[in-house]
């Protein structure tokens, strides 16, 4: 294997970006593809080479396989495949081998095992990995399956086989619900992941979601890089995590480490990739699934170990070892990632996409940004909607927390609504201070505590903020009407459509 | 020229009804009367939606967005619906409070498309029951009956081509008599 | 002495939100001082309290010493000069004593000692550091201080016994320059400082500025946190700094690490301080002065050492011990920082005051900003040029500098100039990339290397952008002098004018 | 309509003239030929200064500052200063490119303030002497005449006060004959 001089990213949004960051300090080139729809997207001017895959305005899919390998294969690129799209998808792999051209990331057969979870299960269960209670098989008949779950007891959870990023997966309380349950998790992992196939797990009361990062090389060498907790999630998508977990005692960490690493090891995994358990109130820890990727929430395991992730699986595609042993590898305090969104939490999180009137991101010490946009982008509406990762680190979790929220306050984003003031409500949230909150905690007990906690907050500054606003806007508007019978608009209003104008040329 | 004006205003997740005197008695500077309690203000827009507001020499970042007599109101993190409505509104609030029944119209609480309609004109439908489903930033949406009965229109053409059914916040979606 | 529960900053821009940002983390409230001309300055906003101390409009001065020291003994709060203004102000330090509010720097006796350049000389030199050879007192006869000249030998350096920071300084090469220099010299000192008073030093040829870091605490202990080379400087106005300097070598850190350590032990300076030194070219140093306050350039020092000094400044006011020993201060990797000023660097480093039409901050791992600015901020012409500090740090020299283009690369700013384009152009200097620089490179030697370099780049891709970019205008023209006869302004410039009615509303 | 132009160039710092040509082939395309070598450009603007720019498919952010027919622009932290002219501004560049003499008017360089005037009208001056002294951002500058001569008219009244003085790049500050 030879090295790299050229890596294509086949993705879009922050991750492209960076992907790209690593490549530029080691002296890589890089290449950019895009939609139409993203003509004007950052990650497009942020690469040294620029490629549309789409016909035209009408098409806004990135999953363009062959032309994607062949640009690779023509400019002499080395393909990452970043998170979602073709991360996980072992006939791009496979396709990327037949055309001789390098994918940075792990084998196809790793990622066929991992990507049915079943098969998952099975291979980590034989490397000695405890696992959750459960059919391994998908189900084929919802009689049959309602059967084992009254086996095994509700409440359960049903997932699909191929899924993953929380989507086609639910929770079923009681048998009454499974039908309705499974008919819209089925339908949406088929529109999503091209198959229905849905499994049954065991639902462990108060489980904390838990993850270890890996390592593996073509040399046979295997780390970890410690843990993450990502119990802080809404509707199974994660939208907080912190490295280290605040929840596992060292005993259970050293544990789920040696494990994580020795599986990698026995399986003979290549590239970065992370093993998910499932943690119970008793520290009992059971592996749900792999994800044979680059993961969202890298950075935070970044910032605490000082590891580059994507410069390890860069130089491990070219067949070199990774750059540390394990005795190397310190944790060094703590770090914490908010997912911002661009939803609206004060509007049941609906999707708000749209122009970036506003855009400033936070400055100062220990902070790391990761965006995909900038002021006077318009966020598409055919993507996901995290538009950025901010992470803050310190020598404690309560430093990483007072950090966050001093960087927080400086993120100003207007013209769409972002989950920011969510985030802002789970760090001043007792249960989240406390460091012990399951995957639970946001949608069954968090919005009880915290509509408590803001009752006692003192409405004055923002009445007197939206008061002020009233008068003024009462003043313009009068003054309008004097001089301007005919014109309705403000001139915010015309800033933004000459924003819109911008973006438009 | 409006220098002084009386409000009445509620914030979401509060029961009291604020009552509110604002003067301008110097540009920028403002005498605000908060249920009784007077405070000098000093309030300077940073940007669209940014204001420096200095209360009693406290300083505050705030982030407003107006729409209407509606304010969500950002401070230091914590948001705030907010509604200031003089008297004449307050009273015409007041009148129209007496609840409305019978045929309702359901508008998109999203921008997205709609993916699939599972009912269609002339179907009862139970209160909760899906009628179709919008897809947003790559997530499903069911969009449910608000109520029991008939299915009287629909006003959106379901597609998987994002281009050809997409809906914006406020758009009708189906009226349900 | 008791513990600070609130902290105002009596300064303003990037250092006022810098010290905030610490307090913030450590739960300190926070006081603003502001003047008219700085309603809307960020700082005044990122504060808990804010006290406008002018009257009206047309004062823009800061130097407000009652009002500051009454808001700061009214409210409860201690006093953090910052740099400039009252740092290093004796008299107010003396003030803020007598009225019982604690200075967050050092006691009045060191201020007034290290102010006066001569006697802070001889202090040094008692306490066994090396000095440069020079008069030690204030010129008061020009003819005898051309004599001592003669007897040194040219080039000399005329210098402001109270000044510091670049200015009230000048470099005499030949006596015929004598007069001019000292006379534009002596005012420029005694406008910035109230004293016009100058002294003559040996001037060392092929010189570094090297400084070491140190702090004291009123409990005897002393340390130092290494090393900053800042010899980049244009008309002795530091522009890039590094931490460690890449040029002396381990036995001259160490060395200069001592003597600066055990001076301050000697002294019982308190607070943080920075001891200035010229290296020679073979690595004699001497000792320059020592600024008694927090300098621009700290962050690159807190950035390897992991020390926040600002913390530990407050810490030493509070009567705390300094919260590290000795032997647990590390340096980890190096670190770059380059000063953002408002400044046109192809129109000979012209101020470049006025509106910011785009400001976006660099994103990413290894970042730190540190800015007063923000889009829609009108810079004003009163004040400091620098808008912002950008550090970057990594591993390496190496990877430190790949890092600050990367970073630099994404720092964006319109409406005004910057230097930004000069540190892109060092940045790529084969000299500064060999580490071996000296102060008078940037003055001397840099422009004609940078214009080598130059005449290797390929203009095509300017060319091109250009060219379109003149189509479109005329374009733009020919359709409005058809539909518009009267108008002449762009859309662009209608943007940056309610921009600027955004900012005055 | 504008689509297809000719022009000359010149880049500061590059002794070379650039014959080019521009061609709009569509919506935001461009054919390019500079000295006969042929560009396909895909430019877009993302806002005010920032402009990304494709050419046969590398990929570039681009800062533009336009003024008349001079532009900055900053590619890859690198600036460059080109005059892009047709073939008529060309023409009369080149007529009115002999020497200008005599009398100058020494306009400001940048904005700032006048602290002080060192000469009066009347005053016989030496190149390079300095006549006033210009305060921006706490620098002293001094502004020197620019030729031996007589200070003819002076503009601009000097003041330690900021609002008193100030000054714009390019106001007039002082006449020698």
């Amino acid at each position: 294997m030879a090295d790299i001089k050229k890596v294509l990213v086949a993705n879009r949004g922050e991750i492209a970006i960076r992907i790209f960051r690593t490549c530029r300090k080691m002296g890589i080139k890089t290449v950019a593809v895009y939609t139409h729809a993203d003509r004007k997207a950052p990650h497009v001017r942020y690469a040294d080479e620029a490629y549309c895959i789409t016909e035209g305005e009408g098409d806004t899919n990135y999953l363009k396989m062959d032309k994607i390998i062949k640009i690779a294969k023509d400019t002499g690129a080395a393909i990452h495949p970043g998170y979602g799209f073709y991360a996980e998808n072992a006939e791009f792999v496979r396709k990327c081998d037949e055309e001789d051209v390098t994918f940075i990331g792990p084998k196809a057969e790793h990622i066929d095992l991992m990507g049915s979870k079943t098969g998952a299960r099975m291979a980590m269960a034989e490397a000695g990995v405890p696992t959750v209670p459960g059919t391994k098989n998908p189900i084929r008949d919802v009689d049959e399956a309602k059967k084992i779950c009254r086996d095994i007891g509700y409440p359960i959870m049903l997932k699909a086989v191929y899924g993953g990023g929380g989507k086609g997966m639910r929770l079923v309380e009681k048998e009454e619900d499974f039908d309705s349950a499974f008919r819209t998790a089925s339908s949406e992992a088929k529109n999503a992941f091209g198959n229905g196939d849905m499994y049954i797990e065991k639902f462990i009361i108060k489980p904390h979601h838990v993850e270890i990062q890996v390592l593996g090389d073509s040399h046979g060498n295997a780390l970890h890089l410690f843990d993450r907790e990502c119990s802080i999630q809404r509707r199974h998508q994660k939208v907080i995590e912190e490295a280290p977990s605040p929840f596992i005692s060292e005993e259970t960490r050293e544990k789920m480490c040696e494990v994580a690493s020795k599986a990698v090891k026995r399986l003979g995994y290549v590239s970065a990739g992370t093993l998910e358990f499932v943690v119970g109130a008793d520290q009992s820890f059971y592996f749900l699934e792999m994800n044979t990727r680059l993961q969202v929430e890298h950075p935070i395991t970044e910032m605490i170990t000082g590891v580059d992730i994507v410069r390890e699986m860069i130089r491990i595609a070219e067949g070199k070892e990774i750059s540390y042993k394990q005795e190397e590898i310190h944790r060094n305090g703590h770090a914490i990632e908010c997912r911002i969104y661009a939803e609206d939490p004060s509007n049941n999180f609906a999707p708000s996409p749209g122009l970036l009137t506003i855009y400033q991101t936070p400055e100062g010490p220990n902070v790391r940004v990761e965006s995909g946009a900038y002021q006077g982008y318009e966020i598409p509406l055919y993507y996901d909607p995290m538009i950025a990762k901010v992470c803050a680190n310190s020598k404690t979790r309560e430093g990483a927390i007072e950090n966050m929220k001093r960087i927080l306050s400086e993120y100003i984003i207007a013209g769409i609504k972002t989950s920011i003031p969510f985030h802002f409500s789970v760090l001043r949230n007792e249960t989240f201070l406390s460091g012990n909150y399951d995957t639970g905690f946001i949608d069954n007990q968090f919005d009880k505590e915290d509509l408590e906690r803001k009752e006692h907050e003192d409405p004055t500054v923002p009445l007197v903020a939206a008061a002020i606003k009233q008068l003024m806007s009462e003043k313009i508007a009068a003054a309008r009407s004097r001089t301007r019978p005919e014109v309705g608009e403000s001139d915010w209003k015309r800033f933004g459509k000459l924003l819109n104008f911008g973006n438009r040329i | 020229m409006i220098t002084k004006r009386e409000y009445y205003a509620n914030v979401e997740g509060f029961e009291e009804e604020y009552k509110m005197s604002v003067e301008e008695v110097k540009h920028n500077i403002f005498e605000v009367d908060v249920l009784g309690k007077k405070h000098s203000a000093d309030f300077r827009q940073i940007n669209e939606s940014i204001y420096s507001l200095i209360i009693d020499n406290k300083s505050y970042s705030v982030e407003i967005s107006e729409n209407g007599d509606q304010f969500e109101v950002l401070v230091d993190g914590e948001s705030y619906n907010i509604e200031i409505l003089d008297d004449m509104k307050r009273l015409m609030k007041l009148r129209t409070e007496v609840g409305i029944e019978g045929r309702q119209v359901v508008e998109s609480q999203m921008p997205g498309y709609i993916w699939k309609t599972l009912k269609e004109v002339g179907d009862e439908v139970k209160a909760g029951e899906p009628v179709m489903i919008l897809v947003a930033m790559k997530m499903e949406n069911e969009i449910k009956a608000p109520k029991d009965g008939v299915i009287e229109e629909i006003f959106v053409k379901a597609s998987e081509d994002p281009q050809e059914s997409t809906v914006s916040t406020g758009d009708k979606l189906f009226v349900i008599e």
